[in-house]
C-alpha cells in the first residue's frame, strides 16, 4: 500500500515534469501551427546553464534563475531567427528545420561544455527526505519539484483564463485567423509564447538536473514523451496537456513499477521481467495509440 | 412519380443546438428542388447529412429506394448521389483538364490499377475532351485550377459533377460570389442540366431559385416550416415574416 | 519526355561505372557510399510516394526498412544456426527468397499500422506513426536470439545463382539495379490511375471522396505499397552491410529519411535519391574533417530550408533555367 | 549527383594527409552523442599508449556516431583506401559487431579497447581479433564474486533491458550464488524513482546495478536522494562508476563498493606512467578505465609493431600481438585461447578525498587469473 502511494507520487513528479515541456509545446502547435521538434534543445539549455552556474557559484538558485534567463533567451532568439519564417510553411518544412535545430543545440553544447555530464545537487534545504507517511520518506527535492510543476500549472490557468492576453492565447489555439482579424500584433503574441514555452522548457530542464544526468542530448529522450503528451492531450490544451501529462506520468510509472511482478504470477521470472519492461517502455505510446484511435483528435481537441 | 431522394425525419445535433430538427423532403426525379432559409437555418448541416460527412442522430436517407443511411459519403456518389460545394473544393495543382478527366476515371473504376498510364486511357480522355469542348471551359482546359477565376471553378464543379451522372444533384449555393453574368450562365447551365439529373438546389439567389424551382421548402432554425411552388411560398405569411420579410427590411 | 529518359540514361551510366572509377583512383569506398546512398535513396522514396504525393507524413517510416532488414537477418540466423524460425520456417540466404518475403513481411506491418493510423490525419497521423514504430523499435530490442540491441550479423550477403555476391562491384550492381528498377516502378505508379487518385487525395480529400473515392482504402494501399518498398530497401541494406541492428527503425532514422526526401525535393522522383545521396555524402565528409560535423550539417540544413522551397530538386530546376 | 560526387571527392583530396611516417591505425569510435566523451577517453588514452611504445605511428580518428552503417562506412574507407591494416576504438558492442567481421575479411588485425561482444569471444572467435580490455561478462562476475565474498545472501540487481544489460545480470548471478531479485529498467530510462521505491519494498542486503554513462549518474543521485545510500550496500562493475560518472555524481557516490580490472593506485610503472601522462596532458579531465584500456591497447600494438617492423607482415604482426609482450598497465596481463585477457580482479571502495569528492581506492583482490566462459567453444 505504501509502495503504491509512493509510486503514485513518483507518477506525478513524472507528470509535472511532462506538463512543464508540453505546455509551452501545445501553445507553439495549437497557436502558431509550428511542430518544434527542437523543444527538447530548450530543456538541455536550461539544464545546462542552470548546472554550470551551480558549479561555478556553489549557488541551485542562482543556477534556476540563469536557467530560466537562458532558455527564455534561446527561445527568443529561435523564434527571431527561425521559427518565424516557418509558420506559413508546412509541418514537413518545420520538421527539417527543428530537426536541423537539435544538431546545432546539441553540438554547440558540446563546443561550450565539452562531452563530460556536468555535476549538479539539490540545493541544501531540499536535501534528504521527508517521512510522509509511517515507514516512507520521499526524497524533499521530489516533492518541491512537485509542488513547482503544480504552481505552474495554477499559474498558466490564470494567465490563460483570467487575462487579456490568455485571452489572445485561447483564442489563438483555437483559431489562428480569428486572432489576425483582431488586429492584435501577432509577431509580438508568437514571440510572447515561444518565449514563455522556452522558458517553461527550461524550467523542467533546471528542475531536472539535480536528479538526471546533465548531458548533450538530454532533451531528445524526453521530447517524445512530450509530443505523445500533447497529442493525447489535444493540440492546444494546455488543459488537456496537464490531464494527460499527470496521466501518462502515472500510467508509465505504474507500468514499470507493477507489471513486471504482475506478469511473474503467470510465468517464469525472468520473460516475465524482459516482457514486463519491454511492454512497460512501448506502455505511452500504446496509450497515444488507443486515445487516438478513439478520439482521433486528442483527449481536448480544440476546432483548430 | 419517381422519388429519387427521400429524406425523413432527421434529427441532428451539436451539444444543445438542434441544428436538424425533424426534417423531411424529398426531390422527384426531372424536378429541381430548391431549399432555402436565412443564415444559420442549418442548410449546410443537412447538406453534409445527406451526403455524408455528417451522421444524423436519428431519420433516414433513402437513394433510389435505398437506405443510404449509414454508407460512406463515397459510397453514396456511387449509388448516384453528386454534389457541388458551397466553397468550392477542386484540385487546385491538376489543369481544368486533368480535374475533369480525373472525375471521370474515378467513375470508370481502374483505379487501382499501378502499372496502366492514366494519361492515356482513351475513354477517359476522349469523354473529357468532348465535355470540355462543348462548354464554357473549352478554351481552359490547360489553365491550372488554382490559377481559375471564381465563376470558371463554380463552373467546373458543375462539370465534374454532372460527369458522374447523378441521379440526383446536391448543389450548395451555386450562385455564391458570383456576379450578374455570370449567374445567368449559371442558371443556364443548371437548366440545360435538368434533363440529366434531378436537382437539390440551396441558394440564397431568390432570383435564381425562381428562375428554376419546380418546389421550394424554407428551413429555418432547423425546420422545414413551409413548402410548395414558388406561387405558393411568395405568398405564405409564414416565410413572408421569418424570412423574406427579413431581407426586404 | 524523350529528354529525360536520356538523363536517366546518362545517370544511370555514370552510377555503373562507379566501381571502375573507384577502382581507378584508389578511392575504393566510394562503392559502399554510392551503394548506401542509393538503398537509402530507396528507402526515402518509397516514403516520398506517400508524404510527397499521397500527403501522409509518415513519422514512423523506419520501421518498414528494419523490418525489411531483421527478414534477412533472422532468415540468415536460422539458415546459418540450422534452425526453424516459429519452428517450422527454415532460415535461407537466397536472394530470391529473402527479397520477396521481406517486402511481404514489411507490407503486413504498413498493413497493420496502416490500418489504424490512417483514421486520423494531420500532427495526430505523424505521431501514431511515429509511436507503431517505437513500439517496433523496443519489440526487436528485447529480442534475444536475435541479438537484442547488438543486432544480427549476416556474415555471408545472400546469394543469388550465377553471381559471385561476395564481390563487392557485383552486389553493387545488384543494388544499382534494384535502384533502378524501383525508380521505374515508382515513375509508372505516379502516372497510374492509382497514382493519380493518390494525388487527388493530397490535394483534396473531400472532392475525391465527392468523386465516389472511398479514400481511406486507397491511402491503405498507398501505405502498404510504400511499406513494401521500405522492407526492400531494408533487405538490401543488410545485404549490402551485412548487419541488421535495431538502429534500422529509431525514430531518427525515421528522422533522417524524411531529411532526406525533403532536402531533394518532396513530391519528385528523383529528389529522394538527390537528398539521400546529397546528405549522406555530406556527412561522410564532414565526418572526416572534424568531429562536430553535426554544426555544419545542422547550419546547412537550416539554410536550405530557409532559403529555398522544394529542396535541391527546386534549386537545380532554377540554375538549369527551369527546363521543366 | 555527379556535380555533387566531384565535390566531394575534392574535399576527400584535402582531408587526406599527404604523407606520413608511421604505421597508419584506423581508430573508430563515438565521439558525437552522450557517449561522447567514451571515444574522447579512448582515442587519448590509446595515444598515450603508443607513445609510451615509441612505435611510429599515424591515427586516423573517425566518429562512428553510435551507428553500425558509419562504422562499416568508415570501416570500408579506412581498410580499402588508406590501406590500414590494424584497427581499434570502437565503444559500443553493435559497432564492433558490424565492423569487425569487415575488418577481418579484410584481412585486418582489430584490436578491442573495449567492447567484447560474447560470439566473437567463442565461436566465431578469430586470430586476427585481440580483446585487450575484458570480456562483457567478467565485468559483472567479478561485481557477483565481491558480493559473495562481503557475505550478502540476497540481491536487486538492475540493468537496461537490452543484451549487454542482461549479460550484466546473468554475470553477476553467476558468482553471486544468493537469491537474486532482477530489475531491468528503460533503455533510455533516465527517472529510476520507480525502481528507487522497488528497492525500499524488498530492502535486500545490497544492490548490484550496471548502468553505463548517463544513466549510472542519475542512478547514483537518485539513490542517495531516496535516502538507500548509506543504507543499502551497492556493489557496481566497473562502467558504472568510471572517474567520469563520479566527477559528475559527487558525493552520492561515496561508501559504495565497486570491481574493477584497475585502477589509478595501482602500484605498477607502466600504471604510474598512465596516470603522470595523463594528468601533464588532460589536467582537467579525469582518467577513466576507458583511456586505461586504450592505453594498453596502444601499448600492445606499439609493441607488435616494434617486433614486426610495421604492418608490411601480417603473420609476423599477428604473432606479435598474440605474443602480448608489453607491460601492462594493470601488472598482469596474458591472452586466452580465445586472446581475450586472462587478468585479476580487484575490489575498491569509493572514500571521499580532502576535498570530500569521490575517489576510488583499490581495497583487495577478489579474483585471480580469470579469463570468461566463452574461449572454451573457440577454436582456431
Amino acid at each position: 500500500m505504501i509502495l503504491l502511494f509512493e509510486q503514485l507520487l513518483n507518477g506525478l513528479q513524472y507528470g509535472v515534469t511532462l506538463f512543464l515541456l508540453a505546455a509551452g509545446l501545445t501553445l507553439i502547435f495549437g497557436i502558431m501551427g509550428v511542430i518544434n521538434l527542437a523543444h527538447g534543445a530548450l530543456y538541455m539549455v536550461g539544464a545546462f546553464a542552470a548546472s554550470w552556474v551551480a558549479i561555478q557559484t556553489g549557488s541551485f538558485w542562482g543556477g534556476l534563475l540563469t536557467g530560466l534567463v537562458a532558455s527564455g533567451i534561446a527561445g527568443i532568439v529561435v523564434e527571431l531567427g527561425v521559427m518565424r519564417r516557418l509558420y506559413a510553411r508546412d509541418h514537413l518544412d518545420q520538421v527539417l528545420a527543428t530537426f536541423a535545430l537539435i544538431l546545432i543545440f546539441n553540438q554547440t553544447t558540446v563546443l561550450i561544455f565539452g562531452r563530460q555530464p556536468l555535476f549538479t545537487s539539490t540545493p541544501e534545504v531540499l536535501s534528504g527526505s521527508i517521512e510522509i507517511l509511517p515507514g516512507l520518506p520521499y526524497p524533499t527535492y521530489r516533492l518541491f519539484v512537485i509542488a513547482v510543476g503544480l504552481a505552474v500549472a495554477i499559474g498558466l490557468y490564470f494567465l490563460i483564463n483570467k487575462t487579456r492576453v490568455g485571452m489572445l492565447v485561447r483564442a489563438g489555439a483555437s483559431n489562428r485567423q480569428m486572432v489576425r482579424a483582431l488586429g492584435v500584433n501577432i509577431q509580438g503574441l508568437y514571440t510572447a509564447v515561444f518565449g514563455l514555452g522556452a522558458l517553461l522548457a527550461g524550467l523542467a530542464g533546471v528542475m531536472a538536473s539535480p536528479i538526471v544526468s546533465v548531458q548533450v542530448g538530454m532533451g531528445d529522450e524526453i521530447i517524445l514523451a512530450t509530443f505523445v503528451v500533447v497529442v493525447i492531450g489535444g493540440v492546444g490544451s494546455v488543459k488537456g496537456a496537464f490531464v494527460a501529462a499527470i496521466a501518462l506520468g502515472m500510467f508509465d510509472t505504474m507500468l514499470r513499477a507493477f507489471l513486471p511482478a504482475t506478469l511473474q504470477q503467470v510465468m517464469p521470472g525472468p520473460e516475465a521481467q524482459a516482457l514486463g519492461v519491454g511492454i512497460s517502455s512501448m506502455g505511452i505510446y500504446l496509450m497515444m495509440a488507443l486515445v487516438l484511435l478513439v478520439r482521433p483528435r486528442g483527449l481536448f481537441a480544440g476546432r483548430g | 412519380m419517381n422519388r429519387v431522394l427521400e429524406i425523413a425525419g432527421l434529427v441532428k445535433t451539436f451539444g444543445g443546438l438542434t441544428a436538424t430538427d425533424n426534417v423531411s423532403l424529398t426531390v422527384n426525379s426531372g424536378e429541381i428542388h430548391a431549399l432555402i432559409g436565412p443564415n444559420g437555418a442549418g442548410k449546410s448541416t443537412l447538406i453534409n447529412q445527406i451526403c455524408g460527412e455528417l451522421q444524423p442522430n436519428a431519420g433516414q436517407i433513402h437513394l433510389a429506394g435505398r437506405d443510404v443511411t449509414h454508407l460512406s459519403a463515397a459510397d453514396r456518389v456511387g449509388l448516384g448521389l453528386g454534389r457541388t460545394f458551397q466553397i468550392t473544393s477542386l484540385l487546385d495543382e491538376m489543369t481544368v483538364r486533368e480535374n475533369l478527366g480525373l472525375a471521370i476515371q474515378a467513375r470508370e473504376g481502374s483505379n487501382f490499377h499501378i502499372f496502366d498510364r492514366a494519361a492515356t486511357r482513351s475513354e477517359v480522355w476522349n469523354e473529357t475532351d468532348e465535355i470540355l469542348s462543348g462548354s464554357a471551359l473549352g478554351a481552359r482546359s490547360k489553365v491550372m485550377v488554382g490559377d481559375l477565376a471564381h465563376g470558371e471553378k463554380k463552373q467546373l464543379e458543375l462539370l465534374m459533377a454532372l460527369s458522374q451522372r447523378p441521379r440526383v444533384l446536391l448543389l450548395d449555393e451555386p450562385m455564391a460570389g458570383l456576379g450578374h453574368i455570370e449567374s445567368q450562365q449559371m442558371i443556364a447551365s443548371l437548366r440545360a442540366a435538368r434533363s440529366e439529373c434531378a436537382m437539390l438546389l440551396v441558394e440564397h439567389d431568390m432570383e435564381a431559385v425562381f428562375a428554376l424551382a419546380d418546389r421550394i421548402s424554407v428551413l429555418v432554425y432547423g425546420r422545414i416550416i413551409a413548402a410548395g411552388t414558388a406561387d405558393e411560398i411568395r405568398a405564405d405569411p409564414a416565410v413572408r415574416e421569418a424570412y423574406l420579410g427579413e431581407e426586404d427590411a | 519526355m524523350k529528354r529525360e529518359n536520356l538523363l536517366l540514361l546518362v545517370v544511370f551510366i555514370l552510377l555503373a561505372l562507379v566501381p571502375f572509377a573507384a577502382e581507378l583512383t584508389g578511392q575504393s569506398s566510394w562503392i559502399k557510399l554510392v551503394g548506401q546512398a542509393l538503398i537509402y535513396g530507396m528507402a526515402a522514396a518509397s516514403l516520398n510516394f506517400i508524404l510527397g504525393y499521397g500527403g501522409m507524413v509518415s513519422f514512423g517510416h523506419a520501421a518498414f526498412f528494419g523490418i525489411g532488414g531483421y527478414v534477412v537477418g533472422m532468415l540468415y540466423h536460422h539458415f546459418d544456426a540450422g534452425t526453424l524460425f516459429l519452428g517450422f520456417i527454415p532460415g535461407t540466404d537466397q536472394m530470391l527468397i529473402t527479397l520477396p518475403a521481406a517486402i511481404v513481411a514489411a507490407g503486413l506491418a504498413a498493413a497493420l499500422v496502416g490500418a489504424l493510423s490512417l483514421r486520423t490525419g494531420g500532427v495526430q497521423f505523424i505521431m501514431i506513426t511515429l509511436a507503431f514504430a517505437q513500439m517496433f523499435f523496443f519489440l526487436f530490442i528485447s529480442l534475444k536470439t536475435y541479438g537484442g540491441e547488438d543486432g544480427i550479423m549476416v556474415r555471408r550477403t545472400n546469394s543469388l545463382p550465377g553471381l559471385n555476391m561476395k564481390d563487392k562491384a557485383t552486389l553493387y550492381w545488384v543494388v544499382l539495379g534494384f535502384a533502378a528498377a524501383y525508380y521505374l516502378f515508382l515513375r509508372r505508379l505516379v502516372q497510374s490511375s492509382f497514382g493519380q487518385i493518390i494525388a487527388g487525395i493530397r490535394q483534396n480529400e473531400r472532392r475525391m471522396a465527392a468523386m465516389g473515392i472511398s479514400t481511406y482504402r486507397y491511402k491503405l494501399y498507398a501505405f502498404i505499397l510504400s511499406g513494401m518498398g521500405a522492407g526492400l530497401a531494408g533487405a538490401l541494406m543488410v545485404n549490402f552491410l551485412r548487419f541488421a541492428s535495431p538502429d534500422m527503425m529509431h525514430w531518427s532514422r525515421s528522422g533522417e529519411l524524411m531529411v532526406m526526401v525533403i532536402l531533394g525535393g518532396v513530391g519528385t522522383l528523383a529528389g529522394p535519391f538527390i537528398g539521400a545521396g546529397a546528405l549522406f555524402t555530406l556527412e561522410t565528409m564532414l565526418a572526416r574533417v572534424t568531429e562536430h560535423w553535426m554544426l555544419p550539417v545542422g547550419i546547412l540544413l537550416l539554410l536550405v530550408v530557409l532559403t529555398s522551397k522544394g529542396g535541391l530538386m527546386a534549386l537545380a530546376r532554377k540554375i538549369m533555367g527551369g527546363t521543366k | 549527383m555527379k556535380r555533387l560526387l566531384t565535390t566531394a571527392s575534392l574535399l576527400v583530396a584535402m582531408a587526406v594527409p599527404a604523407y606520413a611516417d608511421g604505421t597508419k591505425i584506423g581508430v573508430i569510435t563515438t565521439l558525437s552523442g552522450p557517449a561522447g566523451y567514451l571515444g574522447e577517453q579512448i582515442r587519448d588514452g590509446l595515444m598515450l599508449g603508443l607513445d609510451a611504445s615509441g612505435a611510429p605511428y599515424e591515427l586516423v580518428v573517425e566518429d562512428d556516431g553510435r551507428d553500425p552503417n558509419t562504422g562499416v562506412q568508415v570501416a570500408d574507407r579506412m581498410l580499402n583506401e588508406e590501406g590500414i591494416k590494424v584497427m581499434t576504438g570502437i565503444v559500443f558492442s553493435n559497432v564492433s559487431g558490424a565492423v569487425v567481421p569487415e575488418a577481418l575479411d579484410a584481412g585486418a588485425i582489430y584490436v578491442s579497447p573495449n567492447a567484447a561482444p560474447s560470439p566473437l569471444a567463442g565461436e566465431k572467435c578469430n586470430p586476427n581479433y585481440f580483446v585487450v580490455s575484458w570480456q562483457n561478462d567478467s565485468l559483472h562476475e567479478a561485481s557477483g564474486a565481491a558480493a559473495k565474498k562481503l557475505g550478502y545472501k540476497t540481491a536487486v540487481a538492475l540493468a537496461p533491458n537490452y543484451q549487454a544489460g542482461k549479460d550484466a545480470i546473468a554475470g553477476f548471478s553467476r558468482e553471486f550464488g544468493g537469491e537474486v531479485t532482477e530489475i531491468y529498467t528503460g533503455v533510455e530510462q533516465s527517472d529510476f524513482a520507480s525502481e528507487m521505491a522497488q528497492i525500499r519494498d524488498k530492502a535486500p542486503e545490497v544492490v548490484f546495478q550496471f548502468h553505463p554513462g548517463g544513466q549510472g549518474i542519475a542512478f547514483l543521485k537518485q539513490y542517495q536522494q531516496a535516502g538507500h545510500l548509506g543504507t543499502i550496500p551497492m556493489v557496481l562493475s566497473e562502467p558504472s562508476y568510471d572517474a567520469v560518472i563520479l566527477k559528475a555524481v559527487g558525493p552520492a557516490a561515496i561508501g559504495v563498493t565497486g570491481t574493477t580490472h584497475w585502477n589509478s593506485d595501482f602500484d605498477n610503472e607502466s600504471s604510474k606512467a598512465l596516470v603522470a601522462a595523463w594528468a601533464a596532458a588532460h589536467p582537467d579531465v579525469p582518467l577513466t578505465t576507458y583511456a586505461q584500456q586504450a592505453y594498453d591497447t596502444g601499448l600492445l600494438i606499439g609493441s607488435a609493431l616494434n617486433k614486426a617492423g610495421g604492418d608490411g607482415d601480417m603473420a609476423a604482426l599477428q604473432a606479435a600481438m598474440k605474443a602480448a609482450d608489453f607491460a601492462s598497465s594493470r601488472g598482469s596481463f596474458a591472452f586466452g585461447a580465445n586472446q581475450h585477457p586472462v587478468q585479476d580482479w580487484y575490489l575498491t571502495a569509493i572514500e571521499a578525498d580532502e576535498a570530500g569528492n569521490p575517489k576510488i581506492v583499490t581495497k583487495e583482490k577478489i579474483r585471480e587469473a580469470v579469463g570468461d566462459v566463452y574461449a572454451a567453444n573457440c577454436k582456431m
